[in-house]
């Protein structure tokens, strides 16, 4: 099929998806007049009913607990995916290679990132059920701290830091310990993912019940997948590197 | 509540997640068992949630979020025997892959486990769920997790190849749902099935709807690999790992399917309710040119894997035009034809595999008469061949008795025939490759068939000196009878439609979803489909024995007969492969073609 | 809808179009960072703040360095 | 004017898919798709959008302000993962294909045909 032909055809047919996508969204009610019920109804009962003040983070591991299951492991499965599309690199089992010299300049601004991404990814993690945030967004801040180690041009700190089997055993229990907390309210006599233990005060820390606990094991998931996937990321640079390629 | 529902999704999980904190000290056997109790384990699971739901659906609100005053708060599993049976057969078939796997890989690492397990999860769970948002997570964790499965083998290209183009068309489709499931959002707040139904029904359909459903309906039938959205199946499954190639054929496309049943009866039948006529055409009209175009490309196959990917293309066009026929048997048919043919592909496709791990080739006419050295794959093969060309009453014949029954019901009297040729074609190309691969029968060349394919490129490294037959050959035997013996299950045709049309009662279904009515048990819709089923199965049968033949000594036909039919099929033959260019831009511009064009059809049928 | 809304989605259809039309890849990265960042914007403006906070890491910290990886990975071959 | 967040998510579908169909180097086309996500991410926040509404978030608002819808909001937060796992999928198989045959360009890139 020649380039021509194809763009012949996208162009005739693309006009007619854009022509039916917005006879859709004609139907929709004017914007800023969403109709509900679901939200409304959620922003009515969740904050009593489950003492939080963010109903966001409310619908991600309470209500819609199950839909953020899946979602954990879509994102283990990426990067276990990318582990196996990329383990040639992994197993040729190499010592790490000498870090590139960085000014000192550029070091101590990394050095002196870390602890500020450490402490502000701990913050948006455990503060997810009253401001916005949560395990994901906490998750990806604690693993660029990782990150910002290795930029700052100690690629051997960034993997002494991050040695694959404790990677993995976190990785394995963050996701594995969604699971868990939804069978234990299973054991308990609940519906699987039931929200159990004490609901707390609304805009405390320890509000939510056992939602902060599927919180907690998504942020572990989350953080050590990004640390695979930009460990796995990061090995084929530094391959690269060695052959004298760049 | 019924504390099994939620093992399905939690088993492999939890399974897939411990393999993965152990990472990679167990060994090689720790994983391979653990993953075969699992899979085991979720198929006892999800066999049991079949017979619980025999006279009413399992509701199952996640969190225990049941809904208030009609309005869902939560994740509903709605579980009812056939969405039920599919999870179990995806099971089943799980299982087998890892027995096989034991034998068939030298190196599949954790890895390979883990993301078989989380694949299964994502296949449980998107047959069960009765949320649209939850089918869209599971459907991407089916994607995610299959994306580094089919580029398994990195280190040649058409896998990789096969991978992107898998890659880029599946997260289109991902795209087309998410669009299509906030248009419905938007129009009707709710994302519970039932609830959609609810709020749907009664108004007719406006552009919204139409547009909406065009949408997820294309999303659907990417996975499915309706024609033309099929491109990128048959690049894909051609090159993925034999255990993986199971799963996406025997499961993944028809899950594709299942879903447009599982979203059309309890949400869109009631805004569609006085179009059904028009809805029927269009749907069977895509499955007859699905079937179709699926058997002419598998008859130009020479890599025996290709050509069971091209076979996946056509049996989907049969079960898109069962389900399309919008009636209780051909839903019922469509899920027997699922189980019942999936179990055949699934062995062929082992059968496959012996051949690679045993004589180091999948290429019907480098094969020719080697395939005797794996004289147990030869069983298969033909056995398989047979049941796939129709052979009556085993394998999927139940759900084709349906079909043809439920055609006659609704006045499509052409469809059986139409497709029962379709089976001649993909049936007499299979008895064809068996007899020129095992009994060394037909002409060494054949240029009318695709190019040569490069060596295969299948994992295996060693050719297996030591060969193991029970744990290759066992799943494939294991799974040809079991594929052939489904049709014996008594009364299983009445059953399954009495089951359908539960689903398909959209008011009492919603009742039972939303406010926990338990509406009375059904009794079984007996079949009484006469003999015309077994008159299209045994003349499909006998025929594609005569079309293998031509498919095998073609070359020696009388030279006016091929010049002349060559002169009217060569162009028509060069245009259909070159269609197939294996280019992910061209793919994707036929995705676009297919949605506009579905939903131009859709318009201008139902308005 | 209020100005700054309407303003905000302008700049982000601009930047789509020129992400789509930029085929040299150092610029490329470039040009979807801004893209990631306006995206983040308009959420803010939608009353989004939790997915603004997660499009932020995401087109801050994750994508870009993929990408760029890629890229490298790219320019070294 | 209060179609346009809508009108804008159509464009980003279609900007997108045309990004996809021509582009000529993996890496664009990855990009090309993160971009036809962004516009469902687009789409489900501006339905879930209220006039003169708060965020979700009844931390400095009294409970039972008017506020936007916080279901649209957590779909799309998922959905930004999914963005982010096959962004990185993509990506790892094109650095393969770079090792494999040389090339980034899907066009020629073409084992398997017929």
């Amino acid at each position: 099929m020649s380039r021509g032909f194809r763009l012949g055809l996208f162009a005739a047919s693309a006009v007619g998806l854009a022509a039916l996508l917005l006879w859709g969204v004609a139907g929709l009610p004017d914007f800023g007049h969403y109709a509900g019920p679901y939200g409304y109804v959620l922003n009515a009962v969740a904050p009593n009913e489950r003492h939080v003040t963010n109903v966001v983070t409310a619908t991600v591991f309470d209500y819609r607990g199950f839909d953020t299951l899946g979602e954990e492991f879509i994102l283990f499965s990426a990067a276990m995916g990318v582990a196996l599309l990329l383990r040639d690199v992994r197993d040729e089992e190499r010592e790490p290679p000498e870090d590139g010299i960085r000014s000192d300049a550029v070091r101590l601004v990394g050095v002196a990132l870390v602890p500020v991404l450490v402490a502000l990814g701990l913050y948006v993690v455990a503060h997810g059920f009253i401001t916005p945030g949560g395990g994901f967004q906490g998750g990806v801040v604690l693993a660029s701290a990782f990150l910002v180690v290795w930029l700052a041009g100690e690629y051997r700190a960034f993997r002494r830091l991050t040695p694959t089997p404790a990677v993995d055993l976190v990785k394995g229990s963050g996701a594995g310990g969604y699971v868990v907390v939804g069978l234990a309210a299973l054991l308990l006599g609940n519906a699987f993912l039931h929200n159990f233990g004490p609901l707390g005060t609304a805009g405390t820390l320890a509000s939510g019940g056992s939602a902060l606990l599927l919180n907690l094991a998504s942020a572990l998931e989350v953080a050590a997948a990004f640390v695979l996937i930009f460990t796995e990321f990061g090995e084929e640079l530094v391959n690269v590197r060695l052959r004298g390629g760049g | 509540m019924d504390v099994l529902v939620a093992l399905p999704v939690a088993i492999p999980l939890l399974t897939a997640a411990a393999l993965a904190a152990s990472g990679h000290i167990l060994g090689r056997r720790v994983d391979d068992i653990v993953g075969i109790v699992a899979a085991a384990a979720t198929a006892v699971v999800s066999t049991l949630l079949v017979l619980r739901t025999l006279d009413h659906d399992l509701v199952y609100w996640f969190g225990g979020w049941t809904p208030r005053h009609g309005v869902a708060l939560g994740i509903a599993f709605d579980v009812e025997p056939l969405s039920a049976a599919v999870a179990a057969f995806a099971a089943v078939l799980t299982t087998a892959s890892f027995v096989y796997a034991w034998r068939y890989f030298d190196e599949a690492g954790t890895l390979f486990h883990i993301l078989m397990l989380t694949f299964l999860a994502a296949m449980s769970g998107f047959a069960l769920s009765g949320d649209l948002f939850n089918m869209f997570v599971f459907f991407e964790l089916m994607t995610v997790s299959t994306f580094a499965l089919v580029g398994y083998q990195v280190h040649s290209e058409a896998p990789l190849q096969g991978a992107i183009t898998f890659a880029v068309t599946n997260a289109i489709a991902s795209f087309f749902l998410i669009t299509g499931l906030a248009l419905v959002y938007g129009r009707t707040g709710a994302l519970n099935l039932a609830q959609i139904g609810r709020a749907l029904q009664g108004n007719g359909h406006d552009g919204l709807v139409i547009v909406a459903f065009t949408l997820l309906l294309a999303g659907f039938l990417i996975k499915a690999g309706v024609v033309p959205f099929h491109f990128w199946l048959s690049d894909a499954y051609a090159v993925a790992p034999i255990p993986v190639c199971v799963l996406l054929s025997a499961v993944m496309s028809d899950l594709g399917i299942h879903a447009v049943a599982r979203i059309y009866w309890p949400a869109f039948s009631g805004a569609f309710h006085a179009d059904v006529p028009e809805l029927r055409a269009l749907i069977v009209g895509a499955g007859v040119l699905t079937a179709a175009v699926g058997a002419a490309m598998t008859f130009f196959q020479r890599d025996l894997k290709r050509m069971l990917a091209f076979l996946t293309i056509s049996h989907v066009g049969v079960l898109v035009c069962a389900v399309g026929l919008l009636t209780a048997r051909g839903l019922a048919g469509s899920v027997l034809y699922v189980i019942g043919d999936g179990f055949v592909k699934a062995a062929l496709f082992l059968a496959v595999g012996i051949l690679v791990r045993r004589i180091g080739d999948g290429d019907e006419l480098r094969l020719r008469g080697r395939g005797l050295d794996a004289p147990l794959a030869a069983v298969v093969f033909f056995g398989g061949a047979f049941l796939v060309s129709g052979l009556p009453p085993f394998g999927s014949f139940l759900g084709w008795s349906l079909l043809v029954r439920s055609s006659g019901d609704v006045g499509y009297g052409w469809l059986p025939p139409v497709l029962a040729l379709c089976a001649v074609v993909t049936g007499g190309t299979l008895v064809r490759a068996s007899a020129r691969v095992f009994l060394g029968w037909g002409d060494a060349n054949d240029p009318l068939l695709s190019a040569e394919p490069p060596e295969s490129e299948e994992e295996p490294g060693e050719r297996e000196s030591r060969f193991s037959p029970p744990l290759l050959f066992g799943p494939a035997l294991a799974l040809l009878i079991v594929g052939a013996g489904f049709s014996f299950v008594p009364g299983l045709a009445g059953h399954a439609t009495a089951w359908a049309q539960r689903l398909q009662d959209r008011p009492t279904h919603a009742a039972e979803v939303l406010a926990g009515t338990v509406p009375p048990p059904a009794s079984p819709v007996p079949l009484h489909a006469g003999l015309a089923p077994y008159g299209y199965a045994i003349g499909s049968w006998v025929l594609a024995i005569g079309f293998a033949v031509f498919g095998l000594y073609r070359q020696r036909l009388p030279g006016l007969l091929r010049r002349g039919a060559g002169r009217v099929l060569d162009r028509p033959v060069a245009v259909l492969k070159g269609l197939h260019s294996g280019i992910v831009g061209d793919y994707v511009a036929w995705l676009t073609f297919g949605a506009a064009t579905l939903g131009g059809l859709l318009t201008l049928l139902v308005r | 809808m209020i100005p700054l809304q309407a303003m905000v989605i302008a700049l982000v259809a601009g930047a789509a179009l020129a992400v789509v039309l930029t085929r040299d890849l150092v610029r490329l990265a470039l040009i979807s960072s801004v893209y990631g960042l306006l995206l983040v914007v308009l959420f803010v403006v939608l009353q989004a703040p939790d997915v603004a906070l997660s499009a932020l890491v995401v087109s801050g910290v994750g994508l870009p360095f993929v990408i760029a990886v890629a890229i490298a990975i790219d320019r070294a071959r | 004017m209060s179609y346009l967040p809508y009108a804008l998510a159509v464009w980003l579908f279609i900007v997108g898919l045309y990004g996809v169909v021509t582009s000529r180097h993996l890496i664009h086309l990855a990009v090309c798709l993160t971009v036809m996500q962004s516009s469902s991410y687009v789409l489900l926040l501006s339905i879930g959008y209220v006039n003169r509404g708060t965020a979700p978030i009844f931390a400095d608002v009294p409970k039972g302000t008017r506020a936007v819808d916080p279901v649209v909001q957590a779909l799309t937060l998922t959905d930004v993962v999914v963005s982010v796992a096959v962004v990185a999928l993509l990506l790892a198989m094109a650095m393969q294909v770079r090792k494999r045959s040389g090339t980034g360009d899907p066009d020629k890139l073409h084992t398997v045909e017929g």
